[in-house]
């Protein structure tokens, strides 16, 4: 089961972004921006219901991240997955649906915001367990070693995870067999209402790497080609060594932790946010793209209009989404078995 | 009597044992600064200060365990799930450490501690936050279970469960907290074991507790008005199970169902069953039947999520079903 | 027929069906360079190699978690727990990812996997190792759990087992290891889901399944000598489980005594005697009893185990009492 | 809550081992080493049932690191743990008891073997769960800071326990939240037949404190007495300044895992078991007491016959306490409330 070798100069080179992508992901990012707006809207107005968990502020992150892999690797994530969701080319019409609870959804209305998930574009889910999903991103690296095939596990999560049981396990295995799993922290600063200084005893938490001998590294999630960067690095070794990394990336959510939640208050202040959303990832991106020359207010406002235009098509499909079947209810707890 | 809600009766109970005893301590994610995910902790942080209300990293299983550690050496800590579905990561140290330390150490080493927190299905949260772990809690020998379905119950159960010298679970519900009821100023406990009449009745009983007390005097309103006239027996406690409070309601009835939150398969409700027709054989003018969730885990979607879930039409047809009224 | 232990009928069942499907492999604690903690898995790291025996560091947690997660990319994995004892640490990737990941997709990953080890008491290990973790994995809607009394169905469900494209969970015994009985040579498999009647009788039904089948057929062997006539159940499968089966054999005696080796307190047993009284209410001649450990954990001393665990006096008596002899 | 400040001289000689306590600390290692003899003696005749743990070999690592606590302080551990409980004062006819599972034993001969209990001397348990204890002992450190005492809790763990769930979640909070827990990793190379290589992504374990900003140091543990002076150091930290330290004592066991399990076989050679127990810690401390001419061959032989005297007493003492009650298997589940 020898590794392919892809070639280290090609790999390495998809780092630096060239004009096309950095619009594609710039859309990307916008998308991700004005449909999570809607979803604050959709639900005031009870039209989704349960924990919702935005990724605004973040979109650097996953789209950085993201847009590095091929179609054949696999995401797997936690439940502020809406933005990975979009970003990895699931349809706004299926997460808005899904969202809605409705039977076009994703999961077909069964899992709701937390709980993405498509095979065809590999996205292992939206979990909902802190730490949990971590172990089954090992798991996944374990298949593609035992295979042999060169693809890559990206696991993402909030940088909570970092102190749970099942990280560490996790990780240990990860750096013991050496698998291809890119172990992705994003750190928004923030679990819940704890901050990252309360909850872990050491604050540069990609050293956590140390522990498992696992290369490390932390980057800048607010800039999107920054993510990248490190992540071409990140990916090669995946697939060429079937090395895991561990990756810090460090963001802010600019929205409560869940849409229960107030923004501000007991545990951050409102100045702090303040100062945060002064490096949005989209402005971060469209200030490179400027001095570039490839965008202006124009082409920006062209971009909005046109990823608006996407979300008000995913929230009318939604909408005329059939409620789920109420057999439905009793279906998808096993599987008939095939083989 | 003042009126207040299942929450604030909550927190009345912690605060009142955290005066009266310097043992006492709260410890679990987000209860000290962010004032408790569903605020059961409000004020306390401010009132007794960071080393009595704690916040902990997401460590279920790590900070159950140093709980039942400084139980070990005399505190008398309260551990605060934020849900009791995150409880399952933490289960090993409930069980293994909680529950079997007196016995595995001679009778050397009791264990004081409350584990509490929401727990079953609230709205939407589908399949890994909708889960009720009562029947599994109840299986173990070694711990007391209350679900308290009122905020009389919830002030008083939780009182007793803080001086209980033994690991006592609490089992209460995201949708409970904002629920209002009467809560008199003065002390008072409400004993751990003993059920309790909530509604008289002597055509059919219904055992129930926690969060679908509520539901069971539902149903008996409604058939009320039709001329039924059904027993509300609220547990209030799942273990130590009061057996012979079930048992002379049914004598009386001759007619049972069983209300619950969670799954059919060795549900606390399989439980009552055996206790019914063990010791009511004769007295039971039909077989028992039992309301509880789809055996399904729990979807998001709204509409499947209200057919999945016990309510009033399904209960109304069970007490028909055994009292042989239609279908 | 071949006659070999029931240790060796699952590495036959291992080795067959790692021989028949690549993507099947083995992973737990000891199952590779150590062969095994009771030595189920010999020889298998020499004939299939290191990827696919493979040896984990001691994380219940991580590695049931590694195993869903290659599951849900196409492998089919067997996860062997030491004993289900620390698979305790590991119940939130079983319920929580392994049964319920299907559901929660909406239909598009699917688990094939299995989760198998040594579960309930073996000899004087007290309490943090003699635990049955029956009616707890059998709560869970997304699971089907199979425990074999016989080294014929543990090849037989084992393999079944690791074919099937659902999480199914497998309890052992670490006592059973080495009982022998008769197991073909050629290919078979024994269906999940299906009771299988151990011994015809027609004056009571003992339901019982796993280990404790043995003993079933003890009682049943002690009671025919004084006439008695007993049915053995064997459920098999304890999810989902042959309600027919046991239906019709109660129908036949009208008596039944359920025997399962855990708790009482739902466990196994309540389920069944709910299906028996709901469906053979007007059947039964007499309340189902239920045999089990005591309620308590399970000590060291030799005699209080004894004394804890279901036995012959305590399982002829119940079938007595079921048959109003005696007592 | 402030800490009491115990002198940093007196604490630290400690570690400076007198003639007369080294005299006591051999005297107990080889009557934890003769009462262990008699286990594999008793376990074989079968008089003790289940799992029994012999810690053969490793007597230095307990017993140096017990010798250096105060009565007040907490000692908890594993199911190996017969050396430890005899090491701090437990009487051999109760542990002998305990295993005999008689009533006179330490835990009323519920516990058996894996969970020895002593309330008399703070011990706080032999726990059968690998990692299950160690969230325990920093609950013990957190009631120690909250009563504001200058106790220690010591936690004893085979090097296994390093890769589970429970001890990252443990020190992680005692990290944190700085508790004076001493974690003693007795690194004997081997979790049951599995090398410490082949679970563990890296190899110098304490390195693994580094991840919870914990001192941490590595020991010699076949020598006693660099176990004591290694011990000074952690304890002094612990008592002024309620800090937690992560030790990893180097040491081998002589017997197989269990009583069920081969010496050596598939996973250690017997040569390598042959040079390990050259460095017998009761021989290392014998010839560093011999230099210092403080016992010689009949010095040692009449603390032998003593031991073994003691031993035998043990031996006769379970013989003739009387098994549990038949009731009590129905006592200690709940206790009746006081308060
Ligand atoms: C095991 C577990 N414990 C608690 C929770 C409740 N919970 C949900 S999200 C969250 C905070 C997670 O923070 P972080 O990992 O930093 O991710 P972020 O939300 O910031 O993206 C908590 C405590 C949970 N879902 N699972
Ligand atoms: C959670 C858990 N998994 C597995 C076991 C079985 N088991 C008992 S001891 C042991 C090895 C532990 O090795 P180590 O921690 O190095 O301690 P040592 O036995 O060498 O003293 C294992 C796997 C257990 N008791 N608990
Ligand atoms: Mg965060
Ligand atoms: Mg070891």
């Amino acid at each position: 089961m020898a590794k392919k070798k892809p070639d280290p100069k090609t790999e390495l080179a998809l780092g630096d972004t060239d004009a096309a992508t950095r619009r594609t992901i710039l859309r990307s990012m916008l998308l991700q921006r004005r449909f999570e707006e809607r979803c604050a809207e959709a639900y005031a107005l009870g039209r989704i219901g349960g924990f919702c968990h935005l990724y605004i502020g973040q979109e650097a992150t996953g789209t950085g991240v993201i847009s590095m892999l091929r179609p054949d690797d696999y995401v797997i994530t936690t439940y502020r997955d809406h933005g990975q969701a979009i970003a990895r080319g699931i349809s706004p019409r299926a997460v808005m649906a899904e969202l809605f609870g409705r039977s076009d959804g994703c999961a077909r209305g069964k899992g709701g915001s937390m709980h993405l998930f498509d095979r065809n574009t590999n996205f292992l889910g939206g979990h909902g367990i802190v730490g949990g999903h971590v172990p089954l991103a090992t798991g996944v690296g374990f298949a593609i070693k035992y295979r042999g095939g060169d693809q890559v596990c990206v696991c993402f999560m909030g940088e909570s995870v970092v102190n749970t049981g099942a990280f560490h396990e996790a990780l240990n295995m990860a750096g013991l067999w050496k698998l291809p799993v890119i172990y992705v922290i994003e750190n928004n600063r923030y679990g819940m209402g704890t901050s990252l200084e309360r909850a872990s005893a050491i604050h540069d938490i990609y050293q956590r790497g140390a522990a498992y001998d696992m290369p490390r590294g932390v980057l800048d999630g607010q800039d999107v080609l920054a993510v990248r960067t490190g992540m071409a690095e990140a990916l090669h070794r995946a697939r060429t060594e079937s090395m895991p990394t561990l990756l810090e990336i460090r963001t802010y959510r600019f929205m409560g932790h869940s849409m229960s939640d107030a923004v501000s208050g007991t545990y951050r202040t409102k100045a702090e946010l303040d100062e945060y959303m002064q490096r949005d990832p989209i402005t971060v991106l469209k200030l490179h793209m400027e001095a570039a020359g490839e965008i202006d207010d124009a082409g920006m406002a062209t971009i909005d209009d046109e990823v608006k235009l996407e979300v008000q098509d995913a929230w009318d499909f939604a909408e005329a989404s059939p409620e789920p079947a109420l057999e439905s209810l009793y279906e998808d707890v096993l599987v008939e078995t095939t083989t | 009597m003042p009126v207040i809600t299942y929450r604030d009766a909550l927190n009345a109970a912690l605060r009142e044992e955290m005066q009266r005893d310097d043992r006492v301590f709260l410890m679990g994610e987000e209860v000290a600064v962010y004032q408790g995910a569903y605020k059961v902790s409000k004020g306390l942080l401010q009132e007794f200060g960071e080393m009595r209300v704690v916040d902990t990293p997401i460590t279920e299983l790590g900070f159950a365990g140093v709980g039942v550690g400084a139980a070990m050496v005399g505190l008398r800590p309260v551990i605060e799930f934020m849900t009791w579905n995150f409880a399952l990561l933490a289960l090993d140290q409930v069980v293994n450490a909680a529950a079997k330390m007196l016995y595995m150490s001679g009778g050397q080493y009791h264990i004081p501690i409350v584990f509490r927190g929401p727990n079953g299905a609230a709205l939407q949260l589908s399949a890994q936050h909708s889960q009720a772990w009562d029947s599994w809690l109840a299986h173990i020998p070694g711990l007391k279970v209350v679900s308290p379905g009122t905020p009389y119950d919830a002030k008083g159960l939780l009182k007793s469960a803080i001086r209980d010298d033994n690991p006592v679970i609490m089992l209460e519900g995201e949708m409970m907290y904002n629920w209002k009821g009467e809560v008199p100023d003065e002390e008072y406990v409400v004993p751990i074991g003993k059920a309790d009449i909530k509604r008289e009745g002597d055509h059919c009983t219904i055992v129930t507790y926690g969060k679908l007390v509520t539901l069971g005097l539902q149903v008996a309103d409604t058939l009320a008005k039709e001329g039924i006239r059904v027993e509300v027996v609220d547990l209030r406690t799942i273990r130590p199970l009061d057996v012979e409070a079930v048992q002379a309601s049914v004598r009386k009835t001759n007619r049972c169902v069983v209300l619950e939150e969670g799954w059919e398969f060795c549900g606390v409700g399989a439980q009552v069953v055996d206790y019914v027709q063990r010791d009511c054989f004769d007295d039971l003018d039909a077989p028992v039947v039992r309301v509880h969730q789809a055996d399904v885990p729990m979807p998001y979607a709204k509409n499947l999520e209200k057919h999945a879930k016990p309510d009033l039409p399904k209960t109304i047809a069970a007490v028909k079903k055994v009292m042989y009224l239609e279908g």
